[in-house]
């Protein structure tokens, strides 16, 4: 900790940076927080509260943020890979960010509380498990001791996909459209996201209207698919869009099966290298295609 | 906020009614075919229970979810839990709701209008910040324009508040007018004590609904209900002193510091973390912006529909031009504040907040409304100490500064 | 592959009777497919009628929006169609539609569509058969599976409701015949009731 | 509001009959936006047409849809209809209910049903179509044609004659190509020099032609019409204006030892060289590898270890200290005609080729390609055109020549028959036995494939006149024996084994394309097949055209050729360059992507997928100009219109026009089935 609130002091005071994106630790938990002098540095934290994935601070819709002027910024392995999605998609610069890599043993699920508690396979953020990028290498500086692996949490986003897949249709669309009847259309799953990086939503397209506004059962649904079709093969699994959904539909089970499609039909999966092409507009003259007739 | 032993309208009708006439009243209700609304608590899935456990429960997240709903069964009643997760508002404002339908046959178009009748409906325990809410919200519903929709559902709704059992860090009730035992907004209260609930009854609505079932209510007089009515008043004041702590403000003076400190850096830093999601809005009783849409079923033919807007979306402010007045996030997070607690009150001469603290809990990002209410205050009061309450980042100033 | 001629006699029995008949759309490349079914045309291959196509230039071209907006307008399955591989008039365009369905296909069974309403094919300029048998092939499947009610159910509870557009329908229906054609009138008569 | 018109044809009997069109006019007068309806016999007939032209004027239509046959079959002919009453072409569209509705089903309700739907889809459509207008792109009429072999001068010529610029570009030192190196052509036996030096010096003084020699393509930036070709012209030591190619500095050179490429290496040449007498331009390159002065400063030489070459140029025209110089042009067509080599089959062999190692190639002096034999018999040759063998310089009383060495060999070789070897072993059986009457000529082949204009006459002559001895059957093994080179082949016919005594030995190797000629179709983005030869755009019906608009290609490159393919091909190719050239502009359907710059946030997934190259990243600024972001930009010239970028564009932000996003969601909603 102390070595971050140390390179966080010198990078202000030297004038490489105008603002840090870190987390603190504050009235209701962990929170992302902004630094601009040095002496702010102090309040830096990193712990298994810091679930936050603070890229999206970068994205390019977020010009509040730019303002600040040259960012560093404190990301997680998970994290690295959305810096990744940026650069892929010409949205971010590397030079004009300072990337500060934390070793990371997995984070909490809940992260709303006083202070950091042990991992337990109860409280651990599920998609931590198997995380094969605990320690980001896309970063300009690297902090922290060799973390050990993350718990098994209790039930794993693959159990929880598996047991969707292992019921019939019918349930499985009494269960999708259920959730996504729930959702009110106030798109936080859209803005929270570091990779939805659209000036302007399809959502929000009136002429033609693909995807119907009022958040109705079927309007729901068009929006719920296209989002999740959107991040195929760029969703890097950051649990932002479920964690800021303020009715609860489990997105992180849609965007693991798309993970699980574009790994297993075109063996992809989403990394820190900005220079490997997404699997969508991209192609292989023998891609299987046993469902063409 | 409505003190109980003294009312400036006429004095409030005691009763008292068990748990069990409870229920009974509310099938009752039913039984009559008249809605009733009230928190129940739903499977946060919706969906067989197999897949309820497997694949929606998550570690750490409590199975089901705390809703307003239109009860079936008096046996779903689930009084005294948590805040449901969305307000009341959405049985007076749906989140999508006709306006009217239109169809095109050759060159000749039809409209057809939607009701604004309503059948009567009864709320119970509602939580006094939602209640509350509807009254401040009736303002901007009937200050120029009438809202038939909004107007037809409240004619229609008898709602009796649940003095508040649940108090956490978020709520703020206290510090923008209201209480835990708020009866703004309803038609009457429910406090509970041993057996049941003392029931007051402070409008001719909640007088009548007792009055239309007088089994199930025990009138005043009985001596119990003089040792129920101070055990409820000490109750009662315990609540609102455990809210005023989370928070104390000077509501005129934090608005008027609004209204002269727009460009003010701390607003702009009380923002900085905001990722403009608009779940606040979406959660919150008192935001009742809304767009209306033209959904298409068809050639010629489809129904215009108003739904849940939020000023935090960019797209609410984008001209047709192109241009967009409020085209950055902080700029739209001073929007928020500045007209739940400045331009409404200026306008309306009430807070468009009752601080139940939904923005609050909802807000991953950390915008914390207490706070940002709190350091606003010191700005406002004690603007020495707004110096050092501001250390955070502005993108304003640091602006200034490069 | 199921017997067409099966698939075609059902359909005729079932527009007589106004039973379910299955509403497909299909989006086909305008190189090869439809080319193709210009060829089924030109050598009289009769098919199920129970199919509209929609010309796209490519299957490059074809979004899932396309897919699931057919489904919100009451489609009870869709047909994407276009050059083999290697084939396509725009060189790779297939190949990327390829991925996108196969991604789309995934998905849409995994939230609960069955696959058999979605039916994917590379259909030549020179293969006017095989599209016949793609057609009936599809309808054969979404008859054995009935309409797509589950989609329907979706509608907002405000929508327009099935008994005006029946009605409207049957006002249709009536102009039409008032022209004399009975044809039309049962066509639409039979729309009316299948919504 | 639209106004649009529908016209319901019955063409005769073939929609009628199983269509109710009058029902299918009187639907969709129902339909919103219909401003009139009808039906009528022959739609495509005059009359319909004036029909057509008629209701526009009269009930003032927007748009026009109708309803008869393919839009492969009649578009055109209505568009142009429209056009002509003054109704914007892209306003029409053809709903398809003959080849996908009367022509496919029988019951009359569900064909008509159908119908009406077809109707109301195109209509839905027309109502969102745009007024376009075809897109003009500027053409440079100056054309760069690739390769100086007969191929490349005679595009260079004719487009030249047809009063157009040309830049023709030769990486060797002299034009001419391998044509220049044979003695003899079949099937006329005449001198491949004296035909074709006369046009090698036409192409060099041809008022219209730049030659570049010594030159080869470094960069090809734009797009058919307008695109900007870097050329390399390689440092070649000697100054082009002051040389006079006198030749004093060949006489001087100390490096005389350097086997000539020109000869096959049959001949030497020295390090300043001119390839061959009659080379055009007759000025000499500066052969660094072999020079000795170059070596001397690869060692590290403090000082210049020879000099003999400057010191006898009286212009002055040597400078050792050249370097390679770039030039751009621009260029509106290119002509691809890089030409071939031979399968050199000796046992090394690069990229995995397997080679003929038994056939003693490169091992017994004596066994020889095609190339060293043309040499050896042409008169300007190493040997003044007697056949005297490499050994040791005899006259060879036996020859053998073998056919098909490496091609139709899937196993060794290449899958594919080089074509032109059966009539050139003929033509060297003949130029052998006329130089040595009592030789024996003996040919070993699989079939003789003498398809062409007296080919077949020809090799029969070889055998019925030449007594060339023709033994069907491959040959095993070839190999030195003392002063003979040892044959074992197999007549397949006797169906015994034939051994022979042979003097010298002939191969006819495969042919291949020029070695580097896909990095040159990478440079162009043209497209090439398994073993390198430029991919045609069609293979019937664009055969000298490549799959990027303004690249033609010609000659042995594309698969291998003789010389009269090739300069037809040529021809050809000068041809379509022209055509392009006739007009100022280019004329192009306007169904181009369009991007909205406004809502683009420049990821360019669009670009990853464009097949064309068509998408390029532009930076937009603001109002003071300052650079505030990139956007995406689809260059109409290059753009083909497959729509692929608009279904990977996230935020819609790209717009194919005639099938933009409005016009698709239209159609579909027409298709509403709630109704």
């Amino acid at each position: 900790m102390n070595e971050l609130r140390e390179l966080a002091r010198k990078l202000l005071t030297d004038g490489e940076v105008r603002v840090i994106i870190g987390w603190e630790s504050a009235r209701r938990g962990a929170r992302p927080m902004f630094v601009t002098e040095p002496d702010g540095a102090d309040g830096l934290i990193f712990d298994a509260r810091c679930v936050h994935n603070l890229v999206t601070y970068l994205n390019p819709r977020r010009d509040h943020v730019a303002e600040l002027g040259k960012i560093g910024l404190v990301i997680k392995g998970c994290d690295a890979k959305a810096v990744a999605g940026l650069l892929r998609e010409a949205q971010l610069t590397r030079d004009d960010v300072v990337l500060i890599g934390v070793r990371c043993g997995g984070v909490l699920e809940e992260n709303e509380l006083p202070e950091a508690v042990a991992l337990t396979r109860e409280n651990v953020a599920p998609r931590c498990y198997g995380c094969d990028n605990r320690e980001p290498t896309l970063v300009d500086h690297l902090l922290g001791e060799p973390q050990p692996e993350p718990p098994q949490p209790a039930v794993t986003i693959e159990e929880r996909v598996a047991a969707l897949d292992a019921q019939p249709l019918q349930e499985r669309w009494a269960f999708w459209t259920g959730q996504f009847s729930k959702c009110v259309r106030c798109y936080a799953c859209r803005q929270v996201c570091p990779l939805c990086v659209c000036e302007r939503c399809v959502a929000e397209r009136t002429q033609p209207q693909w995807i119907e506004s009022s958040p109705h059962a079927r309007g729901n649904l068009s929006w719920n698919i296209t989002r999740a079709l959107h991040l195929a093969g760029r969703c890097v699994d950051c649990g932002e869009c479920e964690r800021f959904c303020p009715v609860g539909i489990p997105l992180t089970l849609v965007n693991r099966k798309l993970q699980q499609i574009v790994a297993e039909r075109y063996d992809y999966k989403v990394g820190e290298d900005p220079e490997i092409h997404a699997p969508i507009g991209d192609y292989r003259l023998d891609d299987e295609q046993e469902f063409i007739k | 906020m409505t003190d109980v032993t003294d009312t400036g309208a006429a004095a409030p009708q005691r009763y008292f009614i068990s748990e069990a006439d409870l229920r009974a009243l509310a099938a009752d209700l039913l039984g009559a075919g008249t809605d009733v609304i009230a928190p129940v608590s739903v499977d946060a899935c919706q969906s067989p229970s197999a897949l309820a456990t497997a694949a929606c429960l998550r570690p750490g997240v409590a199975p089901v979810d705390v809703e307003y709903k239109a009860i079936g069964d008096a046996a779903e009643l689930d009084l005294g839990r948590d805040l449901p997760v969305l307000s009341l508002k959405q049985f007076f404002l749906p989140d999508h709701e006709a306006l009217c339908r239109w169809h095109q046959r050759g060159l000749e178009v039809t409209v057809e209008e939607v009701p604004t009748t309503f059948a009567p409906r009864v709320v119970l325990a509602a939580k006094p910040c939602d209640s509350a809410a509807l009254a401040v919200v009736d303002a901007v519903m009937n200050w120029d324009y009438k809202d038939e929709l909004w107007n037809g559902r409240r004619e229609a709704s008898t709602i009796f508040n649940l003095a508040c059992p649940v108090i956490d860090e978020s709520c703020f009730c206290t510090a923008v007018g209201s209480a835990p035992d708020d009866v703004k907004g309803a038609d009457g209260l429910l406090t509970p004590v041993e057996g049941g609930y003392v029931v007051e009854t402070t409008t001719e609505k909640g007088r009548a609904l007792v009055a239309a079932h007088p089994a199930r209510f025990e009138a005043a007089g009985d001596p119990a209900m003089v040792g129920r009515i101070r055990q409820t008043q000490a109750e009662r004041a315990g609540a609102r002193s455990r809210v005023a702590a989370n928070l104390e403000i000077d509501a005129e003076s934090v608005r008027d510091w609004i209204a002269t400190h727009f460009e003010d850096p701390l607003l702009a830093s009380l923002a900085i973390r905001c990722n403009g999601c608009g779940a606040c809005s979406s959660v919150c009783p008192t935001c009742h912006c809304f767009d209306i849409v033209d959904e298409e079923e068809g050639v010629g033919r489809g129904t215009r529909r108003r739904c849940w807007d939020t000023c935090q979306a960019p797209t609410f402010t984008l001209h047709a031009s192109g241009h967009n007045p409020r085209d950055d996030q902080h700029v739209r997070y001073r929007q928020r504040i500045n007209h739940k607690f400045s331009i409404y009150p200026l306008k309306f001469g009430e807070v468009l907040c009752t601080g139940c603290g939904r923005c609050t809990r909802v807000c991953h990002a950390g915008q914390d409304l207490v706070e940002i209410l709190g350091a606003i205050d010191i700005a406002a009061r004690r603007p020495g100490e707004a110096a050092a309450a501001a250390g955070a980042a502005a993108p304003g100033d640091v602006e200034a500064a490069s | 592959m199921s017997d067409p001629t099966q698939a075609r006699s059902a359909q005729h029995a079932g527009a007589a009777a106004g039973e379910f008949e299955p509403r497909i759309t299909a989006f086909v490349c305008n190189w090869c497919t439809y080319t193709g079914a210009d060829l089924a045309g030109t050598s009289r291959l009769n098919m199920a009628s129970n199919v509209r196509i929609i010309r796209l230039p490519c299957t490059g071209r074809i979004d899932p929006l396309f897919i699931i907006k057919s489904f919100e307008r009451g489609a009870d399955g869709v047909i994407v169609s276009g050059c083999h591989p290697a084939d396509c008039h725009y060189t790779s365009g297939n190949y990327h539609a390829r991925r996108r369905f196969a991604v789309f296909h995934d998905l849409m069974e995994f939230i609960g569509v069955d696959p058999r309403r979605m039916t994917f094919s590379w259909v030549s300029a020179s293969e006017g058969a095989k599209w016949r048998d793609v057609v009936d092939e599809a309808v054969t499947n979404v008859r054995e599976l009935g309409p797509f009610d589950a989609y329907r159910a979706l509608a907002p509870e405000d929508e327009s409701d099935a008994a005006e557009a029946s009605a409207a329908a049957v006002a249709a229906a009536k102009s039409v015949a008032a022209t004399g054609s009975v044809a039309a009138a049962k066509s639409v008569t039979a729309e009316a009731e299948a919504s | 509001m639209s106004r649009i018109g529908v016209f319901v044809c019955h063409c005769g009997e073939n929609i009628a009959r199983t269509v109710d069109v009058a029902a299918v006019a009187e639907a969709i007068k129902d339909h919103p936006g219909v401003a009139f309806a009808t039906d009528y016999k022959y739609m495509c007939s005059d009359p319909g047409q004036t029909m057509v032209k008629e209701a526009i004027e009269e009930h003032k239509l927007t748009g026009v849809v109708i309803a008869a046959c393919s839009p492969h079959m009649h578009e055109r002919t209505f568009r142009r209809a429209c056009d002509q009453a003054g109704l914007n072409k892209y306003m029409c569209e053809m709903a398809n209910i003959r080849e996908h509705c009367s022509w496919i089903h029988e019951d009359r309700a569900d064909a008509t049903a159908k119908a009406i739907d077809i109707a109301r889809t195109i209509v839905e459509k027309v109502k969102h179509n745009k007024p376009l207008e075809s897109i003009r792109i500027p053409v440079t009429k100056r054309a760069l044609v690739i390769g100086g072999g007969i191929a490349g001068i005679q595009a260079a010529l004719d487009i030249a004659d047809g009063g157009h610029q040309v830049v023709l570009i030769e990486k060797e030192a002299s034009i001419g190509g391998h044509m220049s190196q044979l003695s003899e052509t079949f099937p006329t036996l005449d001198c491949s020099q004296c035909i074709l030096t006369p046009r090698m010096v036409e192409a060099y003084q041809h008022p219209n032609i730049t030659l570049h020699t010594w030159s080869e393509v470094e960069k090809v930036d734009g797009y058919i019409g307008n695109f900007e070709v870097t050329i390399r012209k390689k440092a070649r030591s000697v100054n082009e204006d002051l040389c006079n190619g006198c030749g004093d500095c060949q006489a001087a050179c100390p490096a005389k030892r350097i086997p000539s490429e020109f000869e096959a290496g049959l001949g030497m040449r020295t390090a300043i060289y001119v390839p061959f007498p009659q080379a055009v331009p007759n000025i000499p390159v500066l052969d660094r590898q072999n020079c000795t002065l170059y070596k001397g400063r690869r060692k590290g030489l403090a000082k210049d270890a020879c000099g003999k070459c400057k010191e006898a140029c009286l212009k002055g025209a040597i400078d050792y200290d050249t370097e390679d110089t770039f030039i751009k042009e621009d260029i509106g067509a290119i002509v691809v005609a890089t030409g071939f080599q031979l399968y050199s089959i000796g046992r090394e062999q690069p990229e995995g080729l397997k080679g003929y190692g038994e056939y003693g190639y490169g091992e017994v002096p004596d066994v020889i390609d095609g190339l060293q034999f043309e040499r050896l018999a042409s008169a300007s040759g190493p040997t003044a055109g007697a056949i005297l063998r490499p050994s040791d310089g005899k006259e060879p009383t036996t020859v053998v020549f073998v056919h098909c060495v490496g091609s139709r060999d899937p196993e060794k070789g290449m899958k594919y028959c080089s074509k032109i070897c059966c009539m050139y072993n003929a033509k060297h059986a003949m130029l052998y036995k006329h130089k040595v009457h009592e030789g024996r000529a003996v040919a070993f082949y699989m079939d003789i494939r003498a398809a062409g204009k007296g080919y077949d006459e020809f090799s029969r002559r070889a055998i019925e006149e030449d007594q060339a001895e023709y033994i069907r059957g491959r040959v095993s093994r070839i190999y030195r024996d003392g002063g003979k080179v040892k044959v074992w082949g197999y007549d397949t016919l006797s169906q015994e084994q034939v051994v022979i005594d042979a003097d010298m030995v002939v191969l006819a190797t495969a042919i291949r394309p020029q070695p580097g000629v896909e990095q040159l179709a990478q440079t162009l983005s043209i497209s090439y097949d398994e073993n390198g030869f430029i991919n045609e755009a069609h293979p019937k019906l664009r055969p000298v055209e490549t799959n990027t608009a303004g690249v033609f290609v010609a000659g042995a490159c594309q698969a291998p050729r003789d010389i009269p393919d090739s300069v037809a091909m040529a021809s050809a190719a000068g041809a379509k360059v022209m055509s392009l050239f006739s007009a100022d502009e280019l004329e192009r359907e306007p169904a181009v992507a369009v991007v909205n710059e406004n809502t683009c946030i420049g990821c360019m997934n669009c670009a990853n997928v464009c097949a064309y190259g068509a998408i390029e990243q532009r930076e937009i600024c603001t109002v003071d100009g300052q650079v505030c972001g990139h956007v995406a930009y689809v260059n109409p010239g290059v753009c083909q219109g497959c729509g692929t970028c608009q279904a990977v564009c996230l935020s819609k932000s790209v717009e194919l026009q005639t099938f933009t996003d409005e016009q698709v969601y239209s159609e579909i909603n027409a298709l509403c089935f709630w109704e």
